[in-house]
């Protein structure tokens, strides 16, 4: 079953680098491990049949915002690993917490309602341009509208954030 | 004052008006002036296989000249070694010796005769001061080296072999040999 | 796994199982890490996992109104790392440092 | 899947793959050439007739160099950008609709690698991506020219990306789709947009310039400022590889753009011929569009000078993108219009 193959092959990877990202020494290299797994994510929702959402998430994820994190790390030139070393309680303890959290999300899910069997027949190509456009634009047009002024406020928020003030002279 | 071309600007700083504001005619009449000039004839000279004519006053790499008997004309006066401005000249003089007549024209000769073709800056005032026409300078090139020593032409190279002339004709006739 | 009754390649457990993974993994940066920036970094992560049960959920059923749910996370994240990242500056160019024990000082 | 379809797309890719290496490296020469007519000169005529063999030269002269790698650079990286760069310019060109259907063995061949229904989408996700080889590379270097190249580099791709995208919103609208098949098609007949959105063209092709990083946008790698910019550290074939990104993305960029405003491979009169001649001549007819574009690239290098940067910004943000907006708005009313929904 190749589609299968490459679904555990996605997740797999997908699962590496996340934990790549969250224990790579180096910032950047965190970035660029991030990258790779919006891209694999990207791969899961392509053989989910959701194509428009797997080149938004790569577009704006992958172009624009990690571009962002990317340039910020340059600015700022956190060339060496500055950051003070976790202590190994806390290391342990949290990776401890993330392990029971995982078995309790696992576990509260496995006995879930998901229907099983023979009757989920909805839209095959619900993933298409062409639905989730008329979707947006008709059922979703206020949220979308919405959220575009929330754009302009962050915007203007990260602007206003990041200027310099200019020093005061009295 | 009158200017010698007629391509003088007045420049000033009037604001620009909205078409100029916009660039882009500017960028059509650039573009349109470099497409011109594609078609236009090209300048080139491939070296190797053209050569550039060279002017008549030219001034190449030296050359020490015999006389019609295949004597040396150098004296070793040392003339051309003071008139040189980038102090290139080196010379060691020596008294000629019985039955070495037939090598050397006068009773002195130089036994060496260095040039440092990186001192040299082929002004040609060597050329002037000789007084016994010895040393020309000629329409040839230095060729390139790559040792800063090989640069250091010695009698073996500027002395004109014997049998392979080098011709100054146009140099002596240029008239200013003989004015003084 | 039968294609008659659902359009995913895969059973529905498998993203189930694989978004809970990434969202822990994604927790676990917040808890482990002290620099910003990577914690940041954590909090897209875990938004993805979210956005990958979504789209698994909406292609099971056939509808695509959990993929615009993504669309519209996929737009907050990016208000919220363009804001974080200007915070992210500003306290950096006062302390030069990006670790994220600076922000205890603002319980004094 | 059909054994005969992945023979086909196959031998498409390994064709495209071919063809876009050769068009870069025939277009350094071309592009030498033509800054020598330009400027009066001759240009590279000594490796072979004319100098046609001067590519062959050169990349033989980049394989034998001494590749090396700055002391402090970070390894990984430093390789991984160029390939990157490469990568990327090289993909785009997988969902270009080169021409008509070919039949050829009794099949019908289409001649796109992949008809992505998005592929505007991912023209400009790959685009994005393109960002990343330049960066990489630029911070890896561990040089300070480097690191202000990749930095110009990426604020000046996403500071053009927006007007790009808006300018090809415009074009969107116009066709209905998102696939270039389709929009290639809905051009049928000398419909071309650039008749319709001459606005949106110049929009689209100045931000063409800046992402592919030629001149005048060249800051990125500008000589006289940054020595070289963001590939100052690299030698060898790593540099060649991220020379070699830039012609080949400067080829895609030009069959983008006679896609989406030229009509692809549409010509006048096109409805005269059919099957495989048809075929043929569509395939000839946009690679001309394409060289034709690529000229006209070259030619703007070579006449207009390069920008400061805070002209590039205020170009980009305070010209192109409103104008691009104002021109996305004045066709949604004019489509709005002719399609009568203010009638009812």
């Amino acid at each position: 079953m190749t589609a299968e193959l490459i679904n555990w092959i996605l997740g797999g990877l997908s699962i590496g680098s996340a934990l790549m990202v969250v224990f790579s020494k180096h910032p950047i290299r965190s970035v660029l491990y991030l990258i790779v797994t919006f891209f694999l994510v990207s791969g899961l929702y392509i053989m989910m049949n959701a194509q428009f959402l797997a080149i938004v998430n790569i577009i704006v994820y992958a172009g624009a915002i990690m571009v962002l994190f990317l340039f910020v790390l340059m600015l700022l030139n956190l060339n060496k690993a500055t950051e003070p070393k976790t202590p190994l309680l806390v290391m342990l303890s949290s990776v401890g917490a993330a392990g029971i959290f995982v078995l309790v999300l696992i576990a509260a899910l496995k006995d879930s309602f998901i229907q099983k069997s023979g009757q989920v027949a909805g839209n095959l190509n619900a993933g298409m341009v062409e639905n989730l456009g008329e979707l947006l634009f008709k059922k979703y047009i206020v949220p979308f509208e919405i959220s575009s002024i929330l754009f302009i406020a962050s915007m203007v928020g990260a602007v206003l954030l990041a200027k310099r003030e200019k020093p005061i002279i009295d | 004052m009158e200017s010698l071309t007629n391509r003088k600007r007045v420049v000033s700083d009037k604001p620009m008006t909205f078409l100029e504001k916009l660039y882009l005619p500017a960028i059509w009449g650039g573009m349109f002036i470099t497409l011109k000039h594609i078609f236009k004839k090209n300048h080139t000279i491939k070296y190797p296989e053209e050569q550039r004519v060279f002017a008549p006053v030219y001034r190449g790499m030296h050359v020490l000249k015999r006389d019609e008997e295949g004597r040396e004309n150098c004296t070793a006066c040392g003339l051309c070694a003071v008139a040189c401005p980038a102090e290139a000249i080196t010379m060691v003089a020596e008294e000629r010796k019985k039955g070495e007549e037939h090598l050397y024209r006068e009773e002195k000769y130089a036994a060496s005769y260095e040039i440092n073709m990186l001192r040299c800056i082929f002004c040609g005032l060597c050329e002037e001061a000789c007084p016994k026409e010895a040393v020309f300078l000629t329409d040839r090139i230095v060729p390139t080296e790559f040792d800063r020593n090989d640069f250091i032409y010695d009698k073996s190279v500027l002395v004109e072999p014997i049998n392979d002339r080098i011709d100054i004709t146009k140099r002596q006739n240029t008239g200013k040999r003989g004015v003084i | 796994m039968n294609p008659t009754t659902t359009n995913l390649s895969a059973s529905i457990e498998f993203y189930i199982l694989l978004s809970c993974v990434l969202f822990t993994i994604g927790a676990l940066g917040v808890l482990v890490r002290r620099n910003m920036i990577v914690l940041l970094m954590c909090i897209e992560l875990m938004l993805n996992a979210v956005n990958l049960l979504l789209v698994a959920f909406s292609t099971y059923y056939g509808q695509g109104d959990a993929q615009i749910f993504v669309f519209f996370i996929i737009v907050v994240a990016a208000a919220e790392a363009t804001v974080g990242l200007s915070i992210l500056i500003m306290a950096y160019r006062n302390n030069k440092s990006t670790d994220v024990g600076l922000f205890k000082t603002l319980k004094d | 899947m059909d054994t005969a379809l992945l023979i086909e797309k196959l031998v498409l890719v390994v064709l495209l793959f071919l063809v876009s290496l050769g068009i870069a490296a025939y277009s350094t020469y071309f592009e030498r050439k033509l800054a020598a007519w330009i400027q009066d000169r001759v240009g590279p005529d000594r490796a072979g007739p004319f100098g046609i063999l001067q590519p062959i030269a050169d990349g033989v002269k980049m394989f034998m160099k001494e590749d090396f790698t700055p002391k402090n650079a970070d390894r990984w990286l430093f390789i991984l950008g160029p390939g990157i760069a490469m990568f990327t310019a090289l993909i785009t060109s997988s969902i270009v609709p080169w021409g008509t259907d070919l039949y050829l063995f009794g099949r019908t061949i289409v001649l796109q690698v992949a008809d992505f229904n998005i592929g505007i989408l991912f023209v400009f996700g790959t685009i994005s991506i393109g960002v990343y080889g330049i960066m990489i590379g630029g911070w890896a270097s561990n040089n300070k020219y480097s690191l202000y190249g990749a930095i110009r580099a990426s604020s000046q791709m996403i500071s053009y990306e927006l007007a790009m995208g808006i300018s090809a919103i415009t074009i969107i609208m116009m066709s209905g789709s998102l696939g270039l098949t389709d929009i290639v098609k809905s051009q049928h007949g000398m419909n071309w947009n650039i008749f319709y959105q001459p606005v949106c063209f110049l929009v689209f092709f100045i931000c063409a310039l800046a992402e592919t990083n030629r001149a005048p946008f060249d800051l990125p790698e500008c000589e006289s400022e940054l020595i070289g910019g963001y590939h100052t550290e690299y030698s060898s074939m790593k540099l060649g590889l991220f020379l070699f990104a830039e012609y080949v993305s400067m080829f895609v960029s030009a069959a983008i753009i006679s896609i989406l405003f030229f009509g692809g491979y549409n010509f006048p009169g096109m409805d005269h011929f059919s099957g495989n001649t048809l075929a043929l001549l569509s395939v000839l007819v946009f690679f001309a569009k394409i060289f034709f574009f690529i000229f006209v690239i070259m030619w703007i290098r070579w006449t207009i000078p390069r920008f400061r940067f805070d002209q590039l910004m205020h170009l980009g943000w305070k010209v192109l993108i409103p104008i691009a907006i104002i021109n996305l708005m004045l066709t949604g009313i004019v489509i709005a219009f002719h399609e009568g929904w203010f009638l009812n």
